[in-house]
């Protein structure tokens, strides 16, 4: 395993976006951070701006009004980058299925990578999903262009 | 609530009162609106507007204009026709209302003349379509607006 | 000569202290972890110790974004020089024996100097990426390092007085017998005071606060710059740990018996990051056990108390010596 | 409405026009410090607040209209995630509001296991919020801690309806479940190990200086803006007002275990800091009251499936203040018309009106005050006042806002 792929596996870091939730997951996500589950063990750490981020968290429903500002937030993010929709509403819908101002899961506006389901999904379950996560960090593949740009020649991949 | 607070109200409002529970209800004519509000404030124990609802009726908009003081509610409920919905806004009477009457605006259509608010999208995201009835109305449909503003 | 620059780059220079830098961060983030009843890394290295590692090649490893409206040049070349710094800074520390790797008799305008210049490449490259965060986080970080920097220089040059001597080694030499930290307490707090402030812990988080401004002055950085911008404060945080250390503490002097010279010096160098540790863990204990103050409140601080008490101390040792 | 601080006009006139775009700090929608999107406009001179202008919509869902195409029994889980904090308090103000339209008599053990639910939430709201104060003033220490021990209280819930957030516990004419065998014990255990942490805690936030720093005098409002602008809950009780719905409108079981109204009359963070934490320890001693008072019986009634036709008023107290529902029904499956009023929807003006004055370095500390809860209030409202002519140059940035705020053009 070469030493950023390894790095990589050891330090995902997690931008938080609410887009139009109802909180329940968005307290379970911080709670995976509290002493009880402490995800930092992990490496995990919730930084404040999308720049210095490697996966976006995105929870709740991505209404006509997040959408864009879900957009641009996934854009401004340094590749690598992973989207995980945590909760039903980011997965489809949710409860909110079919209201006139919601977008029925987040996948139709940003590609995620991972899903992890529930409403809300206990911490447990998303410490899981970021292990999981991390199974499959490395394999994912970047834009030969782009991967010339970041990693450059002959740095281990 | 005691009857000849009742009484004063409905005489000068030429309003209409009836009670239960622990709520009043009194009617009133839509242009005595800010009247009304301007009476029931004044006595100081309801200063509470708790919020105003507002409900479409098929012909005609209901709003009423929930107060609390403590242990009952004392409504005010007027009415506006679905074909012009259009009232004074009482935000002078009740700095508190502002908020009330803009989601009332956006989700039903009524326009509250007078209100700072007056004219602008409130409620709903810049890209709700124009020709689409307000979502609260009878006659608005969910799968429709969600086709229009593109979110499927 | 080539010695020298082997030393400089590699032991007791650059690499350690680079070395020293992700321990610091690590030992940080255990330590509060610790306080706030967490566990803190665990998962890259024996008891996560290199989760700094993990982070700094991670970051490497980025695509690096330079906004549309970036001042380009400033805003590439800036963190480098902005490692700099503190990396040039550390050749003057005495490590391994009383004297440093290079030495110099006014060492301390030199210190002076690299400490102003962390401040000033941090204002630059703030403003290099134009953002309205990082603007904001640079006015707040040239107020406080306006109230912060009388009060440690005043707290620098305590001990220099002391020791009548302005080089490092000088200072550490005149500390033989007693340390400083005992003949000049107050000054010793304020530098710790006014260190923080320098490196933007809580209390004085303020112009990187998180919670208001995003990320800070540092917002816009992604990649690489984000590594070694990172980077760079965490040797900042173990040049001024150390800076205390030999000011105030008699940098690697300790009871010395006679033995061979190597025996000698990993003693001193054991001596060394003894102090450089126990230095290191109270910044850890007081950025865990306090909120942050708001900007007005740094400056009162510094202005109203640091200042007055470091003069003070300062009033009294040239009094009596 | 002339001094409302959302009055396009009276921003007009205070010139607010002539502050060039880098006085406006956009606060947020997606800021660290918000939990949840909003957006804020600050007019900034230097480090101080002129003028704020909250864009409050990012989290509308168009809950209302949802409501009205689905069942009576349905319903209740729709509105209990309306706000993943006060669920309960939601599905509860619901199901008391449509049952004041039906016939039938609440078992009395429901009411007593709504009540123990509810104040257990309320502690658990108010835990979340001291947590998040510690949070947003930089005082990790204390979010860590506080979190902690609202995990007791998670773990309460889960013991009791099964879910951590959503409970999903209440239905109409009851409570789906009886309380678990053997909770009383655990229950008063877990009550006294959190009245002891709250005795801690005051001790901690009234003599930690640099938290007594950040929030003694922020936000100040005194009682005259109170009742001008209405808010609810403990930012009306910190001015010195009373009103507390328990009391005065006793429902569940509030009418035979009369909660003490807690106020203070200083009106700023600090007080409220106390205030909600005198609030966590009655709720602690209403909860231990009644689970040694609770009457045997039922739990619940058949569920009805369709409900009598009337209008319904009704509200309770939530754990940030009153929360107001109003149902119609028609007499058939589904309900005609649900309003609701939620309790930061009533505070957001009163907010505003704190922030004033105020440094940028205390926005996070006043808009925490008053618990915003975006969740909650988004089922409904947005304020956009940025669509009007005068605006016209800066619409085209706030349509860019989220690029702009990380990459500003030099607008010189």
């Amino acid at each position: 395993m070469g030493l950023l792929s390894w790095s990589r596996k050891k330090s995902p870091w997690i931008f938080h976006v609410n887009a139009a939730s109802c909180n329940g997951c968005d307290i379970e996500l911080v709670a995976s951070l509290t002493p009880r589950f402490d995800v930092e063990r992990l490496g995990v750490q919730l930084v404040p701006s999308p720049r210095h981020a490697d996966v976006l968290v995105v929870t709740g429903t991505a209404n006509a009004l997040m959408r864009e500002r879900l957009k641009t937030i996934y854009e401004q993010m340094p590749e690598p980058k992973y989207v995980v929709a945590v909760g039903a509403c980011a997965l489809g819908g949710g409860v909110y299925q079919e209201c006139y101002n919601v977008t029925n899961g987040i996948d139709k506006v940003i590609p995620v990578d991972l899903y992890i389901p529930g409403c809300p999904p206990r911490p447990e379950a998303i410490m899981y999903g970021i292990l999981k996560l991390l199974g499959i960090a490395p394999e994912k593949e970047l834009e030969p262009a782009l991967e010339e740009e970041i990693v450059g020649a002959g740095a281990s991949k | 609530m005691e009857p000849e607070r009742v009484s004063r109200l409905t005489t000068a409002l030429e309003a209409t009162a009836t009670q239960q529970r622990n709520s009043t209800l009194l009617a009133v004519k839509p242009e005595r609106i800010i009247e009304a509000c301007k009476m029931v404030v004044e006595d100081r124990e309801f200063y509470h507007l708790t919020t105003i609802t507002a409900i479409d009726e098929g012909q005609v908009i209901s709003l009423f204009y929930h107060f609390w003081r403590g242990t009952e509610f004392l409504t005010v409920k007027t009415a506006v026709p679905k074909s012009d919905p259009r009232l004074q806004s009482v935000t002078e009477a009740l700095p508190a209302a502002l908020f009330y009457e803009a989601e009332i605006a956006d989700l039903l259509g009524v326009v509250f003349v007078g209100s700072p608010m007056t004219g602008r999208k409130l409620l709903l995201p810049d890209n709700y379509p124009t020709d689409a009835p307000s979502p609260l109305r009878k006659e608005s449909n969910p799968a429709q607006i969600r086709k229009m503003m593109g979110l499927d | 000569m080539l010695d020298t620059i082997a030393e400089a780059l590699l032991f007791p220079g650059l690499t350690f202290f680079v070395w020293l830098a992700f321990v610091f961060e690590w030992l940080e983030r255990k330590t509060v972890a610790r306080m706030q009843g967490r566990i803190g890394p665990v998962v890259a290295g024996p008891a996560g110790i290199l989760q700094p590692v993990a982070d700094f090649f991670k970051l490497v490893g980025k695509e690096e974004i330079i906004p549309a409206f970036a001042d380009k040049f400033v805003f590439e070349f800036g963190p480098p020089l902005f490692f700099a710094a503190p990396a040039i800074g550390v050749v003057f520390i005495p490590v391994i024996g009383p004297s440093a790797l290079v030495s110099h008799p006014l060492d301390i305008i030199f210190i002076l100097f690299i400490l102003a210049f962390s401040a000033f490449m941090a204002a630059m490259l703030g403003y290099s990426s134009a953002g309205r965060y990082s603007t904001i986080g640079i006015g707040r970080l040239i107020l406080q390092y306006t109230s912060y920097e009388i009060p440690m220089i005043i707290a620098v040059i305590t001990p220099a007085l002391l020791a009548r001597d302005l080089s490092l080694d000088g200072i550490v030499a005149a500390q033989s017998g007693e340390w400083f930290i005992f003949l000049a307490p107050v000054s010793f707090a304020c530098f710790i005071v006014a260190a923080l402030a320098e490196l933007e812990k809580p209390p004085f988080d303020i112009p990187s606060a998180k919670t208001e401004l995003v990320a800070g002055w540092m917002t816009e950085f992604s990649g690489r710059a984000l590594a070694y911008v990172k980077l760079t404060k965490n040797l900042s945080y173990v040049f001024l740990s150390a800076i205390a250390v030999t000011l105030f503490l008699g940098g690697p002097l300790g009871p010395m018996p006679a033995m061979v010279w190597w025996a000698q010096d990993l003693l001193y160098l054991v001596y060394f990051l003894v102090k450089l540790f126990a230095v290191g863990f109270l910044i850890f204990a007081i950025r865990s056990a306090l909120a942050r103050v708001r900007i007005d409140q740094a400056a009162g601080l510094f202005w109203t108390i640091v200042t007055p008490l470091s003069l003070l101390q300062l009033g009294i040792i040239m009094l009596l010596r | 409405m002339t001094d409302s601080p959302l009055d396009p006009k009276s921003e007009a006139s205070a010139g607010l026009m002539q502050y060039s775009p880098e006085n406006l700090v956009p606060f947020g929608p997606v800021h660290p410090s918000l939990k949840e999107p909003e957006y804020f406009k600050l007019y900034l001179e230097g480090e101080k607040i002129v003028q704020v202008v909250p864009r409050i919509g990012y989290v509308h869902r168009g809950i209302e209209r949802a409501a009205q195409d689905r069942t009576w029994v349905q319903n209740i889980y729709l509105f209990e995630r309306i706000c993943g904090i006060c669920s309960f308090a939601h599905s509860m103000a619901y199901t008391q509001t449509a049952e004041r339209l039906t016939a039938f008599e609440v078992p009395r053990r429901a009411r007593y296991i709504r009540l123990i639910i509810a104040e257990l939430e309320r502690i658990h709201s108010h835990l979340l919020w001291l947590g998040l104060v510690g949070y947003w003033t930089g005082f990790d220490t204390l979010f860590m801690w506080v979190w902690k021990d609202r995990e007791h209280i998670l773990d309460l819930f889960e013991t009791i309806t099964g879910n951590r957030v959503h409970k999903s516990f209440i239905t109409i004419s009851g409570v789906r479940n009886d309380l678990p065998e053997n909770i009383i014990e655990p229950l008063k255990k877990e009550m006294k190990y959190l009245t002891g942490r709250v005795d801690y805690y005051s001790d901690l936030v009234s003599t930690e200086e640099t938290l007594v720093a950040r929030t003694r005098g922020v936000g100040r409002i005194d009682q005259d803006v109170a009742r001008r602008l209405c808010p609810v809950g403990p930012l009306l009780r910190c001015t010195g007002i009373a009103r507390d719905i328990r009391k005065e409108d006793p429902y569940a079981a509030y009418d035979e275990l009369v909660p003490d109204v807690k106020t203070s009359n200083q009106g700023d963070i600090a007080s409220l800091l106390l205030l909600r934490l005198e609030e966590i320890r009655e709720s602690c001693r209403l909860v231990t009251d009644a689970i040694e008072k609770i009457p045997a019986g039922n739990v619940k009634l058949a569920v009805p499936r369709v409900i009598p036709a009337g209008d319904s008023v009704g509200h309770i107290e939530a754990p940030r203040g009153e929360l107001f529902y109003f149902v119609r029904s028609a007499g058939g499956m589904k309900p005609e018309r649900v309003k609701i009023r939620t309790c930061t929807m009533a505070n957001i003006l009163t907010a505003t009106e704190m922030l004033k004055g105020h440094t940028l370095a205390d926005v996070p500390v006043v808009l925490t005050g008053m618990d915003p809860c975006f969740g909650c209030m988004d089922r409904i409202a947005v304020v956009d006042v940025a669509k009007g002519k005068e605006w016209s140059v800066r619409g085209e940035e706030l349509r860019l806002h989220g690029i702009n705020w990380y990459k500003p053009g030099r607008q010189t």
